[in-house]
């Protein structure tokens, strides 16, 4: 049953104000053209949960969709700060909640097994453990250490992006994998971005290679270039210079404003902001071809 | 001593290279770390493997790597897993020999803080955080921290551990029972501070041309010597050499 | 560094009388020809863990390799029973120590994260929990319900095999996945033997199917039908024959010494086996081409 | 009802079969289990899923697949996954809507043994134990047993509870907290039990030419009857083509 739809349409019925959302992907496969679509839609009142916010929820929070962080590393990878993040933290008018990375994705972990918590060994720094009251301890049964716990995550709605689907949501992922895949499973609903729909079959071909399942997917929503300024394996490069220049523009207001008004409010979606972007700059972020080994299932 | 002219940046990731062993599994962040594994990896330590915290084992870059999560740490690597995966199955599991630390203040004991310049509640400076660097300090065989010499990032205690040294030394690290043995050098673009066996870091080592007292003054506790101080040896010109024209031909971090 | 030395060597190397051996596969890529180099070269005293002991750890308990056992389900898969497992459990000669397949794979997912134990959610069966006192419970500190905790599986050695390795021991799986990658990781040394031993650029051709790195590898052992009569994705299929005929040559002494004679203390290694087992069996095992879709990892 | 020849493991199979609904996620075995699977996909369940513990997510093997591991359902499978992984993404996390079950005995409140005749440390007869029908019967929203009637599978109470079904009855299963409703059917060559609202196994429903008083015959406790029996309709002759001619050609299983 294929679950196709647009962006628009699955972020209009999955996203709601007030929940907790979890974008998915570390570094690589970020979906901006989510986050996009959530400030067109002006949705309000977010719990915006991930494990290194990046440039995307620092223009959600800077657009106002956002009341609380969850994240465990905020800053903008290999170039700085989150200005719009560290701004709301240091003048209250963010709510925040705070990990380790580890932390962080063992939440997910936690969410996505079905656990009420998860264990970790102990790290000897105690200050965010007493900062955090979600940090928790445990005795170990067996006579070892205590061992840290945090609670099971169920984010209201995880956004993952990935390189091919089909159009019922089974998903192959490959380069760096963050935490799409424990995401995906945690949440209670999966809105999975795909640079390519493709035959079944292409995904019948590679079983291990599917990492999400259509059995966690609700909406399934082909967008090329979703990830953009991030970047998708095999597809596109990350676009380094918006990441430098993220540094200026989040420096105020009108500046930001000017960006989201040309670049978020100007388009009617990925396609628009595409066209936008421009062919150059596409073709300079273009990757050779580096193809896998095929390996052999056998036919039985 | 030949006078090679060299940079506080290339100083401290020629030194940071040396003290890596050949064979050693690091884990390692972009920028400094990366060079310096490079640096080991074409000198004395080719059987060095970089492991990345994004989930990247062996990673064999065509090109400097731009952020944690470069693509190009990815095409060509020798495997590539969840950042569960790595946290869990190398990093807690024990089989990382070495992690490369930093933040914005270091205290006498080691100790970092990477989140807070402040009351955390209320900060003054909200900083990025932890990251994996909690984990890494805790649970990495050994550690190393990267950093310039001043004295505003040399605190004698930290606003917030954001990661563990020697805590309040003696034996409190000890007491966790973290498995890792905690940051084992700090080195500067002065010298390189090691732990005593009460785990404060004391001067071990000057570079060349640079004294005590400077270092006395950029630290923020009274810092004491090392029984054998030692004087590190100029970067050389091989060193240089390939930092320079292999490494990062485009001097994006030197 | 290549770690490539025979079978017989890694056997003699890594596996010593009183060991906790764990060979891994669920039902595919079970390392027969390493429980048959056992076997000849007369350990004793094992502790031999494994979800499902299927006929190899059946044979070496016949063999009188095994002091113990550990398992979570102790059948002739889809065949019947073990006897030499059942008789040793029901006339006491062998000990043995049972899990549930979650709690036995959990036991090495602890080991392999480095964790002292696993939780699990409770099964509201509780006779197997009060049998095995490893079983534990530890209070949810979130105000749950109580979860069921089981501690951490280090075994002195784990044997896995693989479809492709280079001589380092960074290992390509497909296929049924069963416990390889958690055993590996958990275990204090590692025997990977593997069908192919390929250049490195294979593997790195691909490095989201290396599921076990060099790293934690202590020996790479090149051999070819290691898996037989239990299959190799890709490669051969089960022998679903002998599956059969083990229930039959199981049920008395004399054969079971007649097989060993013959497929075991007859033999060399597995070359030999092999040889012996015929290139007609062979040909009638292999399987047709079925080729994995290439994925694009870029050139950056 | 015209007389159509079938025999008992048709019989099972074919009313297993009609137990399941279209878009079941089934975690599921090989033998019966599997053919009623696949015969409920070629009639009312086309969208119904198989998902294997083996870690095979939506196989469509070519061939009857005669070990829970056949290299026949990994090829063309929607995913596979590791063994963790299918336990806890799928089992734990609630993504199974039916299990199937069975065992060397079977009690009147429907809990299962299949690990041990007599005492556990000193066992008369030693049987396979557990596997995953522990997890099964606890997580999985329904779960349904397929078995021959006979007296010595069906005792009052099982000598061991490998996994559970409504404990002692009453609220007993309710109470432990388990997720899944536990054992909604238990299919046999006589007819079919289910659970009363106190979790007692009762008679629900009779095959052609079975009566009550066979069925109690082969059952160790006064068996109940449901207020409404049923009748179960005679294998259809479609169901009887695809099970023989499609499904399983060479009489492996029926």
């Amino acid at each position: 049953m294929s679950k196709l739809t647009s962006l628009s349409e699955a972020i209009r019925q999955h996203v709601h104000d007030g929940d907790l959302v979890y974008a998915a992907g570390f570094t690589h496969l970020i979906p901006f053209a989510a986050g996009h679509e959530i400030i067109r839609q002006g949705i309000k009142d977010l719990i915006l949960a991930r494990a290194t916010p990046d440039l995307i929820y620092d223009q959600m929070v800077a657009a106002g969709c956002a009341r609380k962080v969850i994240f465990s590393y905020s800053g903008n990878p290999g170039v700085g700060s989150l200005k719009w993040l560290r701004d709301g933290i240091q003048n209250g008018s963010l709510e925040w909640e705070e990990y380790s990375h580890f932390g962080m994705i063992s939440r997910l972990q936690a969410g996505a097994s079905g656990l009420p918590f998860m264990p970790m060994r102990q790290t000897g720094a105690l200050d965010l453990e007493k900062a955090n009251p979600l940090y928790r301890r445990v005795q170990d049964p067996y006579g070892g250490e205590d061992v840290v716990v945090v609670p099971a995550l169920h984010p209201d709605v995880a956004i993952v992006h990935v390189q091919r689907a089909d159009s019922e949501g089974n998903a192959h992922i490959w380069g760096i994998l963050g935490e799409q895949r424990e995401a995906a499973f945690a949440a209670k609903r999966v809105i999975l971005t795909a640079e390519e729909i493709v035959d079944e079959d292409i995904i019948r071909s590679d079983p291990n290679r599917t990492l999400i399942p259509s059995l966690v997917v609700s909406a399934v929503c082909h967008v090329p270039w979703c990830a953009h300024p991030s970047y998708t394996q095999g597809y596109y490069d990350r676009d380094n210079d918006f990441y430098l220049r993220w540094e200026e523009i989040s420096k105020d207001e009108a500046s930001v404003k000017a960006y989201l008004d040309e670049w978020v409010y100007g388009v009617k979606d990925r396609a628009e902001y595409l066209e936008k972007l421009g062919k150059e700059t596409q073709e300079r972020l273009k990757p050779g071809v580096r193809l896998s080994a095929p390996v052999n299932y056998g036919s039985y | 001593m030949p006078e090679a002219e060299y940079n506080a940046t290339e100083l401290m990731i020629i030194n940071a290279a040396r003290l890596l062993k050949d064979g050693d599994q690091v884990f390692v962040g972009v920028g400094i770390p990366n060079l310096a594994c490079n640096l080991a990896r074409r000198t004395h330590a080719p059987k060095l493997q970089m492991i990345y915290e994004a989930g990247v084992i062996g990673a064999r870059p065509n090109r400097l790597p731009l952020s944690i999560g470069d693509p190009t740490l990815v095409s060509g690597a020798l495997s590539v897993c969840s950042m569960f995966e790595v946290f869990s199955l190398y990093l807690q599991r024990g089989n990382i020999d070495v992690g490369f630390l930093g933040g914005a203040q270091i205290d006498q004991y080691g100790n970092i803080n990477a989140t807070v310049i402040g009351d955390y509640f209320h900060p003054k400076v909200r900083l990025p955080g932890s990251g994996g660097s909690m984990e890494i300090a805790a649970w990495a065989n050994r550690c190393y921290i990267i950093t310039p010499h001043q004295i505003r990032r040399f605190p004698a205690r930290v606003d917030f551990h954001t990661s563990a040294g020697f805590l309040e030394g003696g034996d409190a690290r000890a007491k966790t029972g973290v498995r890792g043995a905690g940051p084992q050098a700090v080195v500067t673009n002065l010298g390189i501070l090691k732990p005593d066996a009460n785990g404060e870091l004391v001067l071990a080592a000057l570079h060349p041309g640079c004294t005590y007292e400077q270092v006395q003054a950029n630290t923020g506790w009274p810092l004491k010597q090392a029984e054998q101080l030692e004087y590190t040896a100029a970067p050389g010109a091989e060193e240089l050499r390939i930092l320079r024209e292999e490494l990062d031909p485009q001097r994006i971090y030197i």
